[in-house]
């Protein structure tokens, strides 16, 4: 019977969420096919002149990810609230912000980087050029991580209440617009001749940002909804 | 350690909603000590063990371990004590092994998995190790939560109703163990509707209204 | 003095103006009324709360 | 009279709900009358604007509403984390009733704006970065509003939105500053505000109605908080005793 | 004690749906701004051209509508079920079916109706002209009735499941899409310069359609889901 | 009518994932009887009475109300049936008039507001009628869903647990409308794990192993 280090806690909880995702199959494609689904919407829903699709390719991407990831939110904590052992994590001795941190990268492994890896796929079928498809996977790249830890505090504050999946929404889509307005702006930038490192690296500070505080915050607002 | 382990509980309220549950309420619990929490449905129990917890936050009063308040030495207080709710806390998708690997991975060590199997056998468990838990009866699945207290050396044990959905059989191997526990110096504070007897050990009763 | 068909008419802006300070001050005054009304239903809830509690 | 106030007495509750009950008249008439004078000011002694003919009106009442609404958001934040850091019932309770009183505000500038946008610029909305900021915190106030109305325990509800509350206050400067380079990337601001020189009349009855409009928020919050006090803390002995409730 | 006929049966469900939902408040609320959110948040992914804008209008209405309407989905059978009221429905001696239609059209009516009044608000930030939106009124007031019974059937398939809300969205989105199609033509039709009456008609015929069978159809799912 | 009330139960068997819970069943239950099913936690006690309901097909056998099929002829059955499950079926967000007056509705016919308040004193929820379900008591909650059983004239009522969370008072009370409805020519079938009599009335048992 040995400590854990710090790290080897983050590596558990990610190792954990991951496994208990493969078990149950489902849930890690659903995200998968309503980004596709809602992203293949839009010619139905706009009409199918290309230069049009094309302008507004990026923005597509962008919103369907923002709404993709908003919808696997609920499900961030409330497996683990229903069967107590979220209670569990809050008695450990451990550094709750820590197994919060493991609970959002997981979060994103399962719900932002199989955006990240389809998106290319979905942006050819608006035409967009290659390079743009090289931005639009860096931004998202960058940018998919911070939707998630936006919405951890969310999901962390709607915990077991009535309607919480549109509730998380209402609470969590304003505060990602920043990432959604430098995201889309990068790919826009590069279409129109312009240079994207402003926007990425705006996203990379969001990032770094996002990260210091936001699984602090988390950890708070699930303290608060535990009592 | 200049001072022995003791849980103690000073002048405690709690309100719940609009209501007040319980006020004034203090007592202390030493080394080898076993108390019951009686009180009809409704009248707090679970409040009061999820406020030693520290889950709740007590309107006032205030609890300490060894002398020190939990709300503000939470860390080492969490590292000696063990509680385990109405709620299992076990994953249906892993098997019994795995998920008593994983609840002592979030309470910060590691279990090897014969340490595991030793633990789950002792609870009756043989044959069912590697079943995932999904498949398995209530009680068996309130035995692979109960078995949590036996990896790990926490000093306090707090438990809301353990014995919901246990057979005749488990609930004498559980008055063994809570019996083994306090002789090592452990302190167990519970909960539960039915009569829970451990040999040569005196129940201490604190009643709720 | 001015003329007050005039007034009104704000010089061809009036439904703009007009409706603007028309549902500014409606929402101000349906604000003033739910405030009101909020109170109102405390107090009623209190008033059960005490009939019932000293049954 | 004493001069000496005891403020940390008024900061509870049971002493505040009889110090609002009388402050709400002092507020309330002075915030009537100053809307009568403003509006006075406003359509009778100032001039015609030379651009916008009568339309500018809208100012007097739009620029204000705008403004509240910005500080009412951060003064609610303030509230809700002395709330949340304190533990003071009644931070939280000012926080609960701030909220609809800024989201009204917000519903205000965004409604005068755009009664004002079709005459200026000929459509009702355009995507500015000032526009849009001030619909985003139309949304921050309502997820404020809908977070606690669907809890249940008033202690929870007030601490998760106090916590909602100062991450949106952070987010509040990012979002604005994100929103005015995104429109600036793609073109320059065509349409800006043709700031002619302000008469003095119009200055004098836009500022008395922001004052109007201050002192109305205050009457209105005072109110309602009144009513929320009385909400949480039904169950006391003092709110049992008080006259109203017989 | 006097017994209640059919009709008299559908207007106590529809009137129990709303009286709750008017107990509760911010369920109404939460729908119509997450409507309202998904909407702003395009031009802000896309940018801010006002010509662009109003091409996409349609589109991005019926787009955010759908998944509003979807999101709240869940919620159409869940409560019921889990505090039992479900199985007393079930039992009783009066037609499930006509419980169930009374349930569609109280959420229509709290999810549906108000997407419908507010459409145009927002067709008019996207300077959509006054005819565009009086079609899309209608062509909305059409094809949001479809969307609530399509609905019914993946709300009462997926009850009680786990990771039910991107689930539901999954089978009901692909079923959706016919009236996106038409809709969102519908308005388009208009745009440029055509009659929108075949795009209307067929969005009627599919309402007609609906209504005869879905109710029926989610009565024997729910049947299929309380084993 | 020519045929009087008759539950009649034959050769069931009943299965829940792979597990065969009970086989080859079979009872009668005729006017003025009562029966308590028994057996432990995981027998099959609820599934049986869901099975009666209808809610859960039997993959053998069948169950016949005044001799026909229930499966097939469910409309005549319902109406003169009462279900009481685990869950209490009222909503906590309306009072407890508006909770009775929805649950008859749904059933099928309308209690009015004098009605409703009656019933609800029998019992017990005097000055309680106006206030939101959910800031009553546990217990008293029971008591509103089982004053359905009171509103409407169902000829058999199938209970699953009726007595939890009701006191003493609540108890001897169920036990006295119980004795009401036999006596009336209604009949009963429940499951509990507290002891229930009635006066004058033999209880039949039916054990699952
Ligand atoms: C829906 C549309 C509109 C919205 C949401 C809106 C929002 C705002 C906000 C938030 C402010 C406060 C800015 C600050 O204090 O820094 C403001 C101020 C102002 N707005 Fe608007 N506005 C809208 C339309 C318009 C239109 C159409 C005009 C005139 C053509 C206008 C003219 C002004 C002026 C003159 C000020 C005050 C001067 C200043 O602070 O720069 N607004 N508006
Ligand atoms: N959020 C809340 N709002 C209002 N009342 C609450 C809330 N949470 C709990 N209560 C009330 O607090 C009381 C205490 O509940 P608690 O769970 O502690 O009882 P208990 O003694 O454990 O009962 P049991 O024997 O049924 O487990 C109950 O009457 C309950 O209705
Ligand atoms: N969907 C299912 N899949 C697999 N097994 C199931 C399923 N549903 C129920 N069971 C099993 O069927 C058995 C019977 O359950 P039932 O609820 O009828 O028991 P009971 O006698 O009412 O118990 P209690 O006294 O706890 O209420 C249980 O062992 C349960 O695990
Ligand atoms: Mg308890
Ligand atoms: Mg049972």
């Amino acid at each position: 019977m040995n400590k854990l280090s710090l790290f080897g806690l983050l590596g558990l909880v990610i190792r954990r969420d991951l496994l208990l995702a493969m078990r149950r199959r489902a849930d890690v494609l659903t995200t998968l096919v309503f980004f596709v689904m809602v992203v293949s919407l839009f010619p139905l829903g706009v009409g199918p002149e290309p230069d049009m699709l094309r302008k507004m390719a990026a923005g597509v991407l962008w919103v369907a990810a923002l709404l993709a990831s908003m919808l696997s939110l609920p499900r961030m904590f409330s497996a683990d609230y229903l069967d107590g052992t979220l209670e569990q994590m809050m008695l450990a001795p451990q550094s709750l912000t820590m197994m919060v941190l493991g609970k959002i990268i997981a979060h994103w492994m399962l719900s932002g980087l199989p955006l990240v890896l389809i998106a290319p796929v979905l942006g050819l079928q608006f035409d967009m050029s290659v390079q743009a498809l090289w931005v639009l996977m860096l931004a998202l790249l960058l940018g998919t991580p911070v939707l998630s830890m936006i919405g951890a505090i969310g999901a962390a504050l709607t915990l077991g209440l009535r309607g919480g999946g549109v509730l998380v929404s209402l609470l969590v889509l304003p505060l990602c617009i920043p990432v959604l307005i430098f995201g889309a702006g990068a790919v826009e930038a590069v279409n129109s001749g312009m240079d994207a490192i402003s926007n990425l690296s705006l996203l990379g500070a969001f990032l770094l940002f996002a990260l210091v505080f936001t699984p602090f915050v988390a950890a708070q607002a699930l303290k608060i909804s535990m009592e | 350690m200049q001072q022995a382990f003791k849980l103690a509980v000073v002048d405690l309220a709690c309100e719940r909603g609009d209501l007040r549950l319980f006020s004034g309420l203090s007592f202390e619990l030493g080394a080898g000590e076993l108390m019951q929490v009686q009180g009809e449905n409704g009248s707090g129990k679970t409040t009061l063990l999820r406020t030693l917890c520290g889950f709740v936050q007590p309107v006032e009063g205030k609890v300490l371990w060894s002398g020190q308040d939990i709300a503000e030495w939470s860390d080492t207080y969490h590292e000696q004590m063990c509680y385990l709710g109405h709620l299992n806390a076990i994953k249906d998708e892993l098997s019994a092994i795995e998920n008593l690997q994983m609840s002592a991975g979030l309470a910060g060590f590691s279990v090897s998995e014969q340490d595991a199997i030793a633990v789950l056998r002792r609870m009756g468990l043989r044959r069912k190790e590697h079943l995932p838990v999904r498949v398995l009866s209530q009680g068996q699945r309130r035995r692979v939560a109960l078995s949590r207290l036996l990896v790990g050396d926490s000093k306090l044990w707090i438990l809301d109703e353990p014995l919901t959905a246990l057979d005749v059989g488990a609930v004498g191997l559980m008055q063994e163990l809570i019996g083994e526990h306090l002789s090592n110096g452990g302190m167990v504070i519970f909960t539960t509707h039915q009569p829970l007897q451990v040999a040569g050990v005196q129940t201490r009763q604190l009643a709720l209204s | 003095m001015m003329n007050w068909s005039e007034f009104f008419a704000m010089n061809g802006y009036g439904f703009y103006v007009w409706g603007s300070y028309g549902v500014a001050f409606l929402v101000f005054i349906i604000e003033i009324f739910m405030v009101r009304n909020r109170r109102k239903l405390a107090l009623r809830q209190l008033r059960l709360l005490n009939e019932s509690g000293e049954a | 009279m004493r001069l000496a106030i005891n403020w940390f007495k008024y900061s509870a509750p049971t002493t505040f709900y009889g110090l609002a009950g009388k402050l709400i008249p002092f507020f309330a008439w002075p915030a009537a009358i100053l809307f009568a004078v403003g509006l006075y000011i406003g359509f009778f002694v100032a001039p015609t604007d030379a651009v916008q003919s009568e339309a500018y009106r809208i100012m007097f009442i739009h620029v204000p509403a705008s403004i509240l609404s910005m500080f009412i958001y951060l003064i609610m934040a303030g509230y809700a984390a002395l709330g949340l850091i304190f533990k003071t019932r009644l931070s939280s309770m000012m926080a609960s009733a701030l909220a609809p009183t800024g989201a009204l505000f917000a519903f205000i500038s965004l409604w005068t704006g755009a009664l004002w946008g079709k005459p200026m610029w000929g459509a009702w909305w355009v995507w500015d970065a000032r526009l849009t900021s001030e619909l985003i915190l139309l949304f921050l106030y309502l997820g404020f509003i809908a977070l606690q109305a669907s809890i249940e325990d008033p202690r929870r509800a007030d601490r998760a939105s106090a916590l909602l509350a100062i991450v949106g206050s952070v987010n509040v400067p990012i979002i604005y500053y994100s929103v005015q380079w995104w429109n600036t990337l793609h073109q320059g601001s065509s349409i800006k505000f043709s700031g002619t020189s302000m008469h003095v009349a119009m200055q004098q009855s836009m500022f008395t109605i922001l004052v109007a409009c201050w002192l109305y928020v205050i009457a209105v919050v005072l109110a309602r908080v009144r009513s929320i006090i009385l909400e949480r803390e039904s169950n006391t002995q003092w709110v049992k005793d008080l006259a109203e409730t017989k």
